[in-house]
């Protein structure tokens, strides 16, 4: 590692935080009036938005309709000023389509399709900045995207990443870390059930501390999850105070 | 873009409402809908801005990047444009579907920055002949509420405004010159927009013609004049769009139209920017 | 619609065949007859060297663009890259869009045509030997399409060729700097006159010169002979119905007949 | 006080207040004639919000996705509950409602579900065989059967072989229609009928879009305000907003529609509702009538176009929300 | 730049000999001179004088319509076909379908240029559609699509215009249902002098001056539907000064007035010619 300390001696990390802190995690629903549904997500420097369009007739050719179930359609994009060096295409390429295909799997496992059977649900993705964790961030945007349109879901589904420096694991891990320490682990969860929906692993990492770090990276997926959800309450409940006053009236 | 297949009765009234100077949603004939402005939104970026026209959604992010100039024109930089319509706009724009609209856009952009007093491209050439800055002015159209290509350049002069390129220092070499960027965030320079051009769409509707047209208000339109116009009056380009006519007198009526409300948006902008500029806050983005 | 139309239309083997068996062919030729052929030289002054050549209806003209360029390893040798376009706007059959099949195998045509016949040496191309030397861009676009267009390239390719002149281009010898002489122009020099000829086979007997593109679809075969003076530079028979000897040396002898009328028309040209 | 010259018998009805917001109107518009353009620029920075995060109590019906809403499995589940291992479990973020054993929940925001009875707005996208496909926010496109319709020449006429090759000349994409949900499908298509005289193709007027969730379920949908226009209520968030016609439909059956210019007095009360109507959806207040009506006597002090302003619309809706909250106490 | 796979390629990098000509300074400074003392332009053209035209329909055998066009040296060759069926579901419409492509030949401008349109002449392409849609009947050809194909054969100025004019001529002949021919011209200003029908020179030169002082300098092309008294294309490059805008228009329009008799003599031509062969 040249010259590059991911972990002081005091405990901290490049960006000031400690081991098991998250980033600051900022979001808004319901940024866009056409969308079904969208949100904008923020955690730390990486920034994204999430629209959801449906469920609607299926586009396009008709025999993509499945009999029994929801169709999911993803695009994962990435704006070309988002990353540090300007990117040439905003999708396209061998990495968007496959973060596409793990969004469609990941909404796939907690959207109650059977409910829709013969219609179309598209999740777009747009990262307007990068700093490392760009899927969580985008899962975690759609979600909050779902919700807003209303779309049937049996638990939030929140993602989160690890890595293990200097015998400690860490979480949420940004770009400096990412592209300089050992192994990532990206998990995504449905917090209230425990369940693992989707799981990566690169790099090598010791099977003893395999564990650890899936300890800390569980404990960040709740931690989102409850910032989350807080928020998501405390707008619903100002909605209800103002239907009350028009239910009276 | 979103519904815009309307009914007879509905083109009519939106007709008469446009003859009548009292649009639907109340608005003369050269009124804009209120806008929002915001730069320097995202950080990775040497400048950047997002408008919001309406449910018009504009994100504009510039980077600059060190170039050997263009043999034919040895001393000045050069800028790019690139626009990708974001699926989340409409899902009409998926996978390659917002292409011939980037392109019509970008091509309206480029022709209006085509003209040297746009800005001070001599300024952006650093070596005479060898180095200069290009300019990647990348934009993402995030919603389509009607009068995009207004909206759009709006938002590249409010981020051409916020861009701040790193200052350069040329040392000697036995090779030949050595160019080292300044890689402090507060050694920069900024570059002068003043002569930068918006772009203004006129709509013929009916008799009439309107500014800043809503979906519904272009979908009833069937020819357009846009004409790139800078705070002076001075026209940079112009282009009739549209499968319909129109004779010369309507023509200079509505470029007179595209003037006048093209003067008073460059001021608008150029105002509010410098108000922006003298807050020091922590930029909204999409949390208001 | 007049009868005999219709009877193109519905049937055109049988409508041939009642022409061809009289000896003639619908556009009042005869069997060995080509078109009338037109050459015009220079038509194109954007262009170092230019030339446009009809064929009956077909047409095709030919643009040179000389360019500048470092030469490859070996360091004396000059490039010359010829392509053909058949643009949508020749015929029916092109879609918008990179080169059809047809456009991709007449270009390697025209490569095989230059290399066989060695009319343009490549080491002419040098300017200075292993740093500069000319790329010549010969560019082949179709007008009409009414077949033979492979005739028609060849033709309009020598006559550019002929017809091109370079300014002239020189190097520092000590700061490499290149110089470029506007007022001065030489020519290429070309010491040969290649000339191709094209026949189709109708119905696996009858042999048809310079087929229009009626002819060539119903062609069972096809034939292009390429002659220089007297010799015999490469015959060229993508598959199709068998030839036998007789009819192949009756092709030789037309193409040499062919061979001999063309650089005669380009000869004259030049000369004025 | 010049009020009233220009505009309006129709408010002659209404009480003093409105007369003296008319003239404030009026005035106001005078102002436009010496400003004939406008540009209107700001900073998102300075943008005014309404509460950022809520500080009230929490009513106790919240749920957000995966929450159990209850182990007792005497309820029967409705939208926006699934049951997993014997729990009821609410799959939206929304209030949970209890009608009887039927336990729902309210997302604030979704696609139209619609019900028998309800009263839609919809545009015709497709003329097919006997029948036209509409659009109405609903998940798929909803069907409107040729059977299904009034036609002209009254109820009891046979439809015949020429009725279907008319059929464009009855209803033709982009048309706008009124209609009433006559079934649900078990796919969730939504089968409608306009075999009613309020029910038809609809004339000149403005359409404006919000979420099914924010109309509020009332007795009626159709409304003739007393501010010179109609407003249809679609359940599906589709809101018409439209000059009030004096004269039904008659023997055409209402395919003919008016093409004659609506008055500037019109057209002005129904400019003004149309932003109101996305004024209060703006602030995700509940729309009906009165809601409605509070919210146009509200804006009255200003222009027309102002109300499109995001400042503006906190302050009248605050306004009605307050007037709101005062008669319901 | 991508390489090329199916066509025959040359050298990676390659440069025009011209990039190396030495530019001698006297002959610079009258090179932006555009109108000579005697009032004269390079060409001998006085500032308000078009350039002889040379107009003939019916050039390509293959294609429904055709016809050529030389300005000067500025040669363009048009083709028109269809109306033809719409193949794709999705593309079906009541109203017809209208397409334009522009194209330069590689030789036809002193650089080389590629064989792949680029964005210019796509740009182009759209001006050109713009120009020509408005004059067409589309809505006599429901679900069909008619094609233009125009390609420059050599550029020496205006080539728009002459796109625009060729393709008119070609839809004509190819009995294409209009409303009106479509004339185009184009105009170069520089200060206070308006320049009819530019060479490219002349448009070069131009196009350097813009910006360099805060006066006019640009060109601008404008296509007319002469019986209508419509404009139906109207675009302008560089600079100009608002009230040279109106002016400039004026202009065009009388230029695509004057130039209205020479497409109608060709058509003219056209139809006695289709006329003897039909009686032969």
């Amino acid at each position: 590692m040249a010259g590059m300390e991911l972990l002081s001696d005091q405990g901290f990390r490049t960006d000031g935080r400690k081991p098991n802190e998250l980033r600051r995690i900022r979001f808004k629903k319901g940024v866009f009036k056409q969308a079904d549904g969208s949100a904008y997500l923020e955690q730390g420097n990486t920034k994204v938005l999430a629209a959801v369009y449906g469920p609607h007739e299926i586009r396009g050719s008709k025999g993509k309709a499945l009999h029994d179930k929801l169709l999911i359609n993803c695009q994962y994009s990435m704006a070309t000023f988002s990353t540090q060096d300007r990117k040439r295409r905003p999708r396209g390429d061998r990495k968007s389509q496959e973060m596409t295909m793990h969004l469609k799997q990941t909404f796939n496992a907690v959207v109650l399709t059977e409910l829709f059977p013969k219609v179309q649900l598209d999740i777009y993705v747009e990262v307007l900045q990068s700093d490392g964790g760009n899927y969580c961030a985008s899962v975690n945007a759609a979600t909050l995207a779902l919700i807003d349109a209303g779309i049937p879901m049996k638990d939030y589904v929140i993602a989160c990443s690890g890595s293990f420096v200097k015998d400690t694991p860490i979480v949420d891990i940004n770009h400096l870390e990412e592209s300089t320490a050992g192994a990532e682990i990206i998990v995504a969860v449905l917090p209230r059930f425990d369940q693992i929906v989707f799981i990566e692993m690169n790099s090598r990492l010791h099977e003893d501390h395999l564990s650890r770090v899936m300890d800390q990276v569980m404990n960040g997926c709740k931690d989102i999850f409850n910032i989350l959800n807080q928020q998501v309450k405390d707008e619903l409940c100002k909605k209800a105070a103002i239907d009350k006053l028009v239910d009276a009236g | 873009m979103a519904d815009v297949d309307l009914s007879e009765p509905e083109k009519v009234y939106i007709l008469h409402s446009v003859q009548e100077n009292l649009r639907e949603d109340g608005r003369g004939c050269e009124d804009f809908r209120h806008m929002e402005v915001e730069t320097g939104l995202i950080s990775n970026t040497n400048g950047s801005a997002r408008v919001r026209l309406a449910s018009t959604d504009v994100l504009v992010g510039i980077k600059v990047q060190l170039t050997p100039v263009d043999p034919k024109k040895p001393n000045v930089g050069r800028i790019e444009f690139f626009l990708d319509c974001s699926a989340n706009a409409t899902p009409a724009f998926e996978g390659r579907g917002g292409e011939g609209l980037a392109s019509e856009i970008t091509a309206m952009l480029t022709r209006s920055y085509s003209c040297f007093s746009a800005i001070d491209y001599t300024s952006l050439c650093l070596l005479p002949g060898q180095q200069c800055w290009l300019l990647y002015i990348d934009i993402l159209l995030l919603e389509c509420g009607g009068n995009l290509f207004d909206a759009v350049s709006i938002a590249v002069k409010a981020a051409l405004f916020n861009l701040r390129i790193p200052n350069v220092t040329m040392t000697k070499d036995e090779g030949g010159i050595e160019l080292d960027v300044s890689d402090d965030p507060f050694d920069f320079k900024r570059l002068d927009v003043s002569g930068a051009p918006v772009i203004v769409t006129v709509n013929k509707i009916g008799h009439q013609h309107v500014v800043d047209a809503s979906e519904k208000e272009e979908a009833c339109s069937l020819a357009k004049v846009m004409l790139g116009i800078t705070e002076k009056g001075t026209v940079t380009a112009m282009k009739k769009e549209g499968s319909g006519s129109l004779d010369s007198e309507s023509i200079s009526e509505m470029i007179e139209s595209a003037k006048n409300v093209g003067i008073e948006l460059n001021k608008c902008l150029l105002n509010i920017l410098k108000e922006e500029e003298a807050k020091i806050e922590e930029p909204v983005g999409f949390l208001r | 619609m007049p009868l005999f139309k219709t009877f193109k239309i519905t049937q055109p083997k049988e409508y041939y065949e009642k022409f061809l068996e009289k000896d003639v062919r619908p556009d009042n030729r005869e069997l060995g007859e080509f078109r009338p052929t037109v050459l015009n030289i220079g038509c194109v002054t954007t262009a170092e060297g230019s030339s446009l050549v009809k064929l009956g209806n077909t047409s095709v003209i030919c643009g040179i663009k000389a360019e500048v360029a470092e030469p490859a390893s070996d360091g004396k040798k000059g490039y010359l890259v010829p392509n053909v376009e058949l643009p949508p706007l020749c015929s029916t059959n092109f879609k918008p869009g990179p080169p059809s099949e047809l456009a991709q195998v007449l270009s390697q045509n025209m490569v095989d045509f230059l290399t066989d016949s060695k009319c343009v040496r490549l080491e002419d191309l040098c300017i200075v030997p292993g740093k500069l030397v000319w790329s010549l861009y010969i560019d082949l676009v179709c007008l009409d399409f009414d077949g033979n267009v492979m005739d028609a390239c060849t033709l309009a390719l020598m006559a550019a060729l002929r017809n091109t002149l370079l300014p002239v281009v020189t190097v520092d010898e000590d700061s490499g700097e290149i110089t470029t002489d506007v007022s001065i122009h030489q020519k290429l020099s070309i010491s040969k006159c290649p000339v191709s000829t094209s026949f189709i086979i109708f119905d696996k007997k009858i042999l048809l010169v310079d087929p229009t593109s009626e002819e060539e679809d119903l062609a069972t075969g096809a034939l292009t002979i390429i002659t220089e003076g007297d010799n015999l530079c490469s015959i060229y028979k993508p598959g199709g119905t068998p030839l036998t000897d007789t009819q192949m040396k009756t092709c030789i002898d037309r193409a040499f007949l062919r061979g001999r009328e063309a650089e005669r028309l380009i000869e004259e040209l030049i000369d004025k | 006080m010049q009020a009233g010259t220009s505009s309006g018998f129709a408010f002659c009805l209404f009480s003093a207040t409105f007369l003296f917001l008319l003239s404030i109107s009026t005035y106001s518009l005078d102002l436009n004639k010496f400003i004939n353009m406008s540009v209107d620029i700001r900073l998102a920075k300075s943008r005014v919000v309404g509460l950022d995060v809520y500080h009230g109590d929490d009513p106790g019906n919240i749920v957000t996705p995966g929450d159990i809403i209850t182990a007792d499995t005497g309820f029967m589940r409705g939208h926006g509950t699934y049951m997993s291992e014997d729990c009821l479990h609410s799959s939206v973020a929304g209030m949970v409602e209890r009608v009887n054993k039927l336990v729902s929940v309210r997302p604030l925001k979704t696609r139209y579900n619609g019900e028998i009875g309800d009263v839609v707005i919809g545009r015709i996208i497709e003329v097919s065989q006997k029948k036209w496909r509409v659009e109405t926010h609903s998940r798929m496109d909803s069907i409107l059967m040729l059977s299904s319709v009034n036609l002209p020449g009254g109820e009891l006429r046979r439809r015949s072989e020429e009725d279907e090759k008319m059929m464009r000349n009855y209803l033709k994409e982009g048309d706008l229609i009124s209609a009433e949900v006559q079934n649900v499908m078990s796919d969730g298509c939504l089968s409608l009928h306009t075999r009613s005289l309020k029910y038809g193709k609809l004339g000149q007027g403005t359409l404006v879009k919000v979420s099914p969730s924010l109309v509020l379920r009332r007795k009626t949908h159709f409304h003739n305000l007393p501010v010179g226009a109609s407003i249809i209520l679609g359940n599906n968030g589709y809101i018409w907003i439209c000059p009030t016609e004096h004269v039904e439909a008659g023997e055409t059956g209402g395919y003919e529609t008016n093409l004659q210019p609506v008055s500037r007095s019109e057209r002005e009360a129904i400019a003004r509702l149309r932003n109101c109507v996305l004024a209060l959806a703006d602030q995700n207040v509940l729309l009906f009538d009165t809601s409605i009506l509070y919210t146009f006597e509200a804006s009255q002090k200003y222009a027309v176009k102002d109300i499109l302003k995001p400042e503006v619309i906190l302050e009248v809706v605050d306004l009605v929300q307050q007037r709101l909250e005062l008669e319901g106490s | 730049m991508p390489t090329d796979t199916r066509r025959i390629t040359g050298p990676e990098t390659s440069r025009s000999p011209y990039d190396y000509c030495q530019i001698e300074i006297s002959k610079e400074e009258n090179q932006n001179e555009l109108i000579k003392s005697d009032k004269k332009r390079k060409d001998g053209r006085l500032a308000a004088q078009l350039r002889p035209i040379f107009l003939k329909a019916n050039v390509i055998s293959q294609a429904r319509g055709s016809s050529y066009i030389e300005m000067g040296q500025t040669k363009v060759i048009c083709a028109v076909y269809g109306p033809r069926e719409v193949m794709r579901r999705e593309d079906f419409s009541l109203k017809g379908q209208l397409t334009c492509d522009f194209k330069f030949t590689t030789f036809s401008c002193r650089q080389r240029r590629q064989h792949q349109q680029d964005n210019q002449e796509k740009d182009l392409s759209v001006q050109m559609l713009e120009a020509l849609e408005p004059a067409v009947c589309l809505h006599k050809y429901p679900k069909s699509q008619i094609n233009i194909y125009a390609t420059v054969l050599q550029n020496d100025g205006s080539a728009l215009s002459a796109a625009i004019m060729c393709a008119s001529v070609a839809l004509a002949t190819a009995g294409i249902e209009m409303y009106d021919l479509v004339l185009a011209s184009s105009l170069g200003v520089l200060n206070t002098v308006l320049l009819v029908d530019p060479t490219l020179q002349e448009e070069e030169n131009i196009a350097n001056e813009t910006g360099k002082s805060p006066q006019n300098a640009g060109t601008m092309t404008l296509a007319f539907l002469p019986s209508l008294n419509q404009v139906s294309a109207m675009t302008s490059d560089g600079q100009f000064l608002f009230d040279m805008i109106n002016k400039s228009m004026q202009q065009c329009i009388e230029n695509c007035q004057k130039l209205y008799p020479v497409l109608q003599q060709c058509l003219v031509e056209d139809v006695k010619e289709k006329a003897n062969l039909t009686h032969a």
